[in-house]
């Protein structure tokens, strides 16, 4: 990782393979250009290249490399995390990086024109701005409808994300990873477009790029009331429960990929292969240990999102059930809020009066990503708030 | 139109150029007709097509089978662009069909009587292309073996099919369009099979016509009721045709997609499709008419009436290119605006481009007679509209 | 050519017998509107009942000039008898549009009691007008509409200068004259311009700023309007003896096309709902939203009973088409309806959506 | 239009070897003569005469005075039954069948179901018009005196004919025949009716026959499979997510040895959520050797606060787990020993009752011990009570055995005062 400034005067481009030198040891690694990054200096991150433990170590007796780079042997003794005076000198070669920021703008006007409305799609604002409008987040959108909206009873799942604690850590991606088992797709599934995160965590910088303001926000299915994808699936295949999820029978889903299409947030994960094969195989059954038992692995041509962890739900349910009693306010923790470590997320049953979730969800610093559109989302955001320590703005 | 005694004709009628050149007798026309069925040997360049077409369509069920064992991922389709290619491919074929459907119908309610010379040729494109059309969405969906439960029948689930889905009227839509289009070409067709089987000399040829021409015999009361049905059938097919394009423009523009959202679609496809449709009607015409020495019924001015019909669809296409944009930037929709700058300077732009240049630019040249009366001329200009399409 | 064929003792009786009715039933219908207006009182009604029956009659004009130019475009032969009759009506064109000049001279006297956006204030607090104030102000709304009857008086005398001359050439080379091809290719490439004109007039008057939708709407709209009127009159001057040439086929000519344009504007309509309905993105179903609330649902249903339900099955059998009295009657209830049409377009986006008006 | 069809020809005739006429055909070479000549035969009084010609002639439905057709009506029936049919269809299984909520619309709206509507209607109205036209042309017809005549076979090519049938009351053939001549007919002929067998030729015979029987086959075989059981494992080309990658509970895995899926806790470790409690309050003992029946180890009380919740909770979980044997009253006379007693069924042992003075002498963590791993043939609860509610139970136990063993000593004075008064 380099900054803008600092590939700038070296003369180095995003992707391109270096070879970076210390104390005579070295290693090739390509440069990923990440505003932010202190000047002068390169971070590189350990646990890459290793030929053992996970899918990341590759498969070696199948010819499946390693994901990354091994740089600890870079590391000596004396400078176990840190190291002075190295050199980086241009291999010539190129590498290309699969990385899903930026994924679905298929190429770079769409980049540009997402790095325009960042404030639309994210919401955030300064402590004085917060002060003066407490719901400067809502731009004012008419929810009408040219119906009647359904009543539905029992509990309303809902989901609300402080960005204002949302530190960008991504252990909320990885829970949901292993909680829901989605698949480990590989780089050139990657590349094309057709990773299967059901979490994704939105990276935005605003500013100068030299000296950015970074600000995270984590997508996922937003269980939109009027959810756009359920009413075009032909076979039903994603219906809206009573509990106000979205629901995605995958037995039912025969994949014509129109629900995906229309979700104006692209949260949705169509199988295009039948990524958990490689798992079946025998010498790979310790992964098959690895699978939680209660979510169902899918197939190939089935489509799959955000379930709000629906099985977590049900069975915390089911014993509020046997107990006779309702359920309590944060009784049911989804994955990806149980791992932040921030406590940005919030789930709980909307209804409630007094649920936490309701608290945040009536903050005036909510709002519903793309709720012009009147799809009514049950995640909602809380705008990010920025407080900067004058002292420390003016040095920098 | 039976029921309807021609009108006299006016000398103005009667100056326009004939339907049919030379001197004509009905049984030369028929002679000329039948004579391509009726060869006694079939000519060996039609096995070489034959063979060519056959090993493609071989090839295209290996494909499937590929297709089918590996995985939809295989045609590239990703997030967002979850349909591409089969989608395109099905849009273009149905777009192609109705070109038949509207020659047959709208025009025979328009008493256009030059249709009759190529009405049957496009039908039977029509059909062609319906099933091309129909293996797209049977086979684009990711388990292609539980495709059958996109039709409502009592199952074992004890559920039913989203009765909301655009794509599910799509399902109706398109078997519809299929099963009329095949009734409607079968239902013309026939008293001419009747007098093939007259006209057919051995055992064979007599059994299978007679056997499709179902006993006619061409009296006053079965042309009575064959007029009447064809008549309706043609009122039918005529809101049929426009229907199904419209169901297959609301699959895009029913939802939220910026540059799909748009309430011109349901029009602007169905000019596009008969645009495209005429253009293939040509393509395949002036081969097929040089070949089976038809040039005396399908005459240049069939021709050029089918060029005048694209140029004012290719007007048409423009325009609702134009309005799109005009839209687009009226409604001060960012999302909106954005998705057709980004057709036009995007990656896609050589697609956006070439296609402005055949639909729109290319057809233009059906402005200059030259290019309306000068055969292979004009299937240039057709194709460029295919591959525009 | 009617002409050329039968020398009309009374031709020329005719095209004076048939324009002048005409020029006096379209400035009956705009005295009348005027009336209703300045009886209803305030500005914002005054000018939208002004707006709303310019725009009914000039409507007829432009449907019956499309008919023209279509049937020149296709060469159609049967039409020959009626279409000096749709000729008249689109001449009407010419004079109804100079009455759109109050309008005008109302915006550019900064009157915003028609068009939001002529209100500079409430401009600046629109985002989304404000993004289109390039388009949507008072001088460039009024060059454009000049531009209208400009070009509506230019394409009127081409169709009439084609009719007039087109006989001797015909004469001359009865083969496909060159001469003759070109002059369609003009009324092709002006019957494309004109409707353009058509449709984006109607984007900025009828809807304002919310229906950037509606518009193809208007194109059958107009084609069922003006066909309705076109039938209408030869119906009445085949009754009273002036037009012997018109048999019943031709009645059932006409009675098709009414009833197929009449098709096809509910599928135009249709399709803009569904679309709308379906996607439910609010900064459309606004539009229809305010049309279904507040009284306005009735005046849907009729619309959509009058314009479509009724005469579909009432112009369906064959009979209906060639039976003069029903196809008349039927002709006017479309007629009526396309006024309804017009009201529903314009009304609620002008007088605000609390209420259809009853009080006149 | 019925008048082409004829009675069905000949079956009935059979035995009959001469051949009958069926009437006469005149063949004319443009269709002006065919229309002049069919108005006068028509003139003349023929009522079953027709025309054959190789494409619509105008004028002939006048001059043969042909009634239009009612198929428009059949066609708007059609249209209407698939248009109402398909509306209802949608309706009832989106909406009454199988409602589900899809996207915050409602059950059942029109414009969503106006495309399948129009579709079906438009679909059911070409059927009308295809197979009325069938209905009313008596098609399919493959055989008809007709194609017996060689003269006939140009006609469906470019000539018109005339035929007048020999059913006719009025039917002449020479006044026919002359008339027709005068109209430029340019031959005459009669038509023999159709003798020939009307049975089907035996190879075409067997052919349909067999070809039926193996068109059974499939079925039958399918019909076979269904009903009967195999033990060969199910053939499964599509696995969709039948077979799953993950362990489901209770499975194998070949990994370990003990071949396990599921593993066991690791001695000396604590689930996440799973903090053990008192000892005494999960066992009813106080030490960590088990005791014997009369040991003094028992917890002599309960080890959780009693409270009126509590003894309310006794009661619901008594009520609910024990009562079915032991009875409401804890008298051994709940309904299962009432009913297996009736049955006679000799396993059966009936419970003590709980006022028994054994029960009542053992100490509160006997009992307890009891409900949580049984006592003869009574089975342990604590898979199903929790381990509060066990205590509960003990509780709510006490103090039935109080209610039908107390001394007054044991009421509380005001309480015996009112007692006493309502005695």
């Amino acid at each position: 990782m380099l900054s803008p400034a600092t590939a700038r005067e070296l003369d180095i481009e995003h992707g391109d393979v270096v070879t970076i030198g210390s104390d005579g040891r070295s290693v090739e690694a390509p440069v990923y250009i990440l505003p932010g990054q202190a000047e002068n200096s390169i971070g590189l991150q350990l646990g890459y290249g290793r030929t053992a433990a996970g899918t990341v170590a590759g498969h070696v007796a199948h010819n499946i490399d390693p994901v990354g780079v091994n740089v600890s042997t870079l590391r000596s003794i004396e400078h176990m995390h840190f190291e002075n005076g190295v050199t980086i000198t241009s291999t010539g070669r190129r590498h290309e990086f699969a990385t899903t920021q930026e994924h679905f703008a298929i190429d770079r006007v769409g980049l540009e024109e997402i790095s325009g409305r960042v404030g639309d799609l994210v919401r955030e604002g300064t402590v004085d701005e917060y002060a003066e409008h407490p719901d400067f987040a809502h731009h004012g959108h008419e929810e009408i409808a040219l119906w009647e909206q359904p009543e539905q009873d029992g509990p309303q799942w809902g989901m609300s994300i402080d960005l204002s604690k949302c530190i960008g850590c991504n252990a909320c991606v990885v829970a949901c990873q292993s909680e829901n088992n989605i698949p480990v797709v590989g780089k050139e599934q990657v590349l094309k477009g057709r990773e299967m995160h059901w979490l994704r965590l939105d990276r935005y910088f605003t500013g100068d790029m030299d000296d950015p303001e970074v600000v995270q926000q984590p997508v996922a299915c937003q269980h939109c009331e009027n959810a756009p994808c359920e009413q075009v699936c032909p076979v039903a295949a994603t219906v809206h429960s009573d509990d106000g999820l979205n629901d995605m029978v995958y037995n039912r889903c025969i994949g014509t990929r129109y629900c995906a299409n229309n979700c104006p947030y692209k949260v949705r994960r169509f199988n295009f292969f039948d990524y958990q094969l490689p798992v079946v195989q025998p010498e790979q059954s310790l992964k098959q240990l690895a699978f939680n038992p209660e979510v169902t692995v899918r197939s190939r041509g089935v489509m799959e999102k955000c379930t709000y962890c629906v099985q977590r739900i049900r069975n915390t349910s089911i014993l509020a059930d046997n107990d006779r009693r309702p359920l309590e306010d944060g009784e049911v923790q989804t994955a990806c809020q149980q791992s932040c470590p921030a406590q940005a997320i919030t789930f709980g049953d909307l209804k409630l009066s007094g649920s936490e979730v309701a608290t945040e969800q009536s903050k005036p610093r909510a709002y519903g990503m793309l709720d012009e559109l009147n799809v009514k989302p049950r995640t909602k955001y809380l705008a990010r708030i920025r407080n900067p320590n004058p002292v420390l703005k003016a040095t920098t | 139109m039976s029921a309807v005694p021609i009108p006299t004709r006016t000398p103005s009628e009667s100056l326009r150029p004939p339907l049919v050149d030379g001197e004509q007798t009905l049984s030369s026309i028929t002679e000329t007709v039948c004579s391509i069925v009726e060869r006694p040997q079939t000519p060996r360049a039609w096995y070489i097509a034959f063979a060519i077409s056959s090993s493609l369509t071989l090839m295209l069920f290996g494909l499937i089978g590929y297709l089918i064992a590996t995985g939809i991922g295989v045609w590239g389709n990703n997030s967002p662009v979850f349909w591409g290619w089969p989608i395109v491919n099905f849009v273009f074929w149905v777009g192609i069909g109705h070109a038949g459907t509207l020659i047959s119908a709208i025009l025979f309610l328009f008493r256009q009587q030059w249709r009759t010379s190529i009405n049957r040729f496009a039908e039977a494109m029509t059909i062609f292309a319906v099933t091309c059309a129909g293996i797209f969405p049977a086979i684009h969906v990711g388990r292609v073996w539980l495709v059958y439960w996109l039709a409502p029948y009592p199952n074992q689930m004890a559920m039913w099919p989203n009765f909301r889905s655009p794509l599910l009227w799509d399902v109706f839509a398109v078997s519809t369009y299929a099963t009329v289009s095949l009734l409607f070409w079968y239902l013309g067709m026939i008293p001419d099979l009747a007098t093939l089987r007259d006209r057919a000399t051995s055992r064979v040829r007599q059994f299978a016509y007679g056997l499709f021409a179902l006993g006619w015999t061409g009296s006053a009361r079965q042309w009575h009721v064959l007029e009447k049905a064809y008549l309706l059938l043609a009122a039918l097919a005529t809101p049929l045709v426009l229907s199904v394009h419209t169901i297959v423009s609301f699959d895009f523009a029913v939802s939220h997609v910026p540059g799909w959202h748009t309430t011109i679609f349901p029009p602007y496809f169905v000019a596009g499709a008969v645009f495209s449709g005429f253009a293939m009607v040509v393509t395949l015409l002036v081969p097929a008419r040089h070949l089976f020495g038809l040039k005396d019924l399908i005459t240049p001015r069939h021709l050029d009436v089918m060029c005048r019909i694209i140029l004012a669809t290719s007007c048409m296409v423009g325009y609702a290119y134009a309005t799109e944009f005009f839209t687009a930037w009226y409604s001060g929709n960012r999302f909106e605006q954005f998705a057709f700058l980004n057709r036009m300077q995007g990656p896609y732009a050589w697609a956006y481009w070439t296609m402005v240049t055949c639909n729109v630019l290319i057809p233009q040249l059906y402005w200059f007679k030259r290019f309306r009366t000068s055969p292979w001329l004009m299937v240039g200009v057709a194709i460029c509209v295919n591959i525009g399409m | 050519m009617s002409h050329a064929l039968h020398p009309a003792p009374h031709s020329e009786a005719f095209s004076g017998k048939v324009a002048g009715p005409l020029r006096s039933v379209g400035l009956g219908c705009l005295v009348v509107a005027a009336l209703i207006a300045i009886v209803s009182g305030n500005a914002t009604e005054f000018w939208s009942a002004w707006l709303h029956n310019w725009l009914f009659s000039i409507t007829v004009g432009l449907g019956a000039l499309l008919f023209v130019a279509i049937q020149h475009l296709t060469k159609a032969g049967w039409s020959v008898v009626v279409r000096r009759v749709a000729e008249c009506l689109s001449v009407t064109i010419g004079p109804i549009a100079w009455l759109a000049v109050p309008i005008l001279v109302a915006l550019l006297a900064d009157s915003h009691s028609l068009f939001m956006w002529n209100d500079a204030a409430h401009v600046m607090e629109d985002p989304i007008l404000s993004g289109k104030a390039a388009w949507l102000n008072a001088p460039f709304f009024v060059i454009r509409t000049c531009d209208l009857p400009r070009h509506l008086v230019v394409v009127c005398a081409a169709v009439l200068r084609g009719f007039c001359s087109r006989r001797p050439q015909r004469r001359r080379r009865p083969a496909f004259p060159p001469a003759c091809q070109k002059r369609t290719t003009a009324h092709r490439s002006w019957c494309d311009h004109h409707t353009r004109i058509i449709r984006l007039d109607h984007v900025t008057r009828s809807a304002l700023v919310q229906l950037h939708s509606g518009y193809p709407i208007c194109s059958p709209s107009a084609m069922v309007a003006g066909l309705a009127a076109l039938t209408l009159v030869v119906l009445g001057l085949r009754k009273i003896g002036l037009l012997p040439q018109v048999t019943v086929e031709h009645l059932h000519d006409l009675g098709k096309l009414l009833y197929g344009f009449n098709c096809f504007w509910a599928y135009i309509a249709f399709s803009q709902y569904l679309l709308i309905w379906y996607a439910n993105i609010p900064e459309e179903t606004g539009w229809f939203y305010h049309r279904q609330i507040h009284g306005w649902a009735e005046v849907s249903l009729v619309l959509v009973a009058l314009h479509f339900v009724l005469p579909f099955f009432g112009l369906m059998s064959r009979g209906a088409k060639r039976h003069a009295p029903t196809l008349a009657f039927w002709s006017v209830i479309i007629l009526v309806a396309n006024w309804i049409d017009l009201y529903w377009l314009i009304m609620p986006s002008v007088a605000g959506p609390e209420r259809p008006r009853r009080d006149w | 239009m019925s008048t082409t069809v004829e009675p069905t020809p000949v079956t009935t005739d059979e035995p009959e070897p001469a051949s009958r006429l069926f009437g006469a055909i005149a063949i004319f070479e443009s269709a002006e003569k065919l229309l002049s000549a069919a108005t006068a035969l028509k003139q003349s009084g023929l009522t079953k005469l027709e025309a054959h010609t190789p494409y619509p002639v105008h004028g002939i439905d006048e001059a043969l005075r042909i009634a239009p057709t009612r198929l428009p009506w059949v066609v708007l029936a059609g249209a209407l039954i698939g248009a109402g049919g398909a509306f209802a269809m949608q309706h009832w299984m989106n909406g009454i069948d199988y409602p589900f909520l899809i996207s915050g619309k409602p059950l059942m709206s029109i414009p969503s179901s106006i495309p399948v509507t129009f579709e079906v209607a438009i679909l059911l109205a070409a059927f009308a018009a295809f197979f009325g036209v069938l209905l009313f042309n008596g098609l399919p017809r493959l055989a008809h005196p007709l194609f017996r005549t060689q003269v006939f076979r140009r006609v469906t090519s470019d000539q018109f004919a005339l035929v007048a049938e020999s059913d006719d009351p009025r039917f002449d053939e020479l006044r026919f025949g002359v008339i027709t001549t005068e109209h430029g007919a340019t031959s005459v002929e009669s038509i023999e009716q159709d003798v020939s067998s009307v049975a089907m030729p035996t190879l075409l015979k067997a052919a349909g026959v067999s070809l039926v029987a193996l068109a059974l086959i499939p079925p039958v075989l399918i019909a076979q499979a269904r009903a009967t059981t195999s033990e060969k494992p199910r053939i499964h080309p599509i696995q969709d997510m039948d077979f799953q990658a993950k362990f489901k509970a209770q499975t194998t895995s070949p990994f370990f040895d003990d071949g396990r899926a599921m593993r066991l806790q690791i001695s000396g470790t604590v689930a996440r959520g799973d903090m053990p409690i008192d000892p005494a309050i999960s066992t009813g003992y106080t030490s960590d050797a088990p005791p014997g029946p009369e040991s003094s180890q028992w917890l002599d009380s309960i080890p959780i606060s009693p409270t009126i919740e509590l003894m309310a909770r006794g009661r619901e979980r008594f009520n609910i787990f024990c009562a079915a044997c032991h009875g409401r009253g804890g008298d051994g006379d709940g309904i299962v020993t009432v009913r297996a007693l009736e049955l006679q069924q000799g396993t059966w042992v009936k419970p003590i009752s709980l006022h028994d003075r054994s029960v009542r002498d053992q100490p509160d963590g006997r009992l307890f011990n009891t409900i949580t791993n049984g006592v003869r043939k009574m089975p342990g609860y604590a898979s199903q009570i929790k381990p509060e509610d066990r205590w509960a139970i003990v509780l709510y136990l006490r103090a039935l055995q109080s209610s039908r063993n107390a001394q007054p000593a044991d009421v509380p004075a005001d309480v015996l005062e009112t007692l006493r008064e309502t005695n």
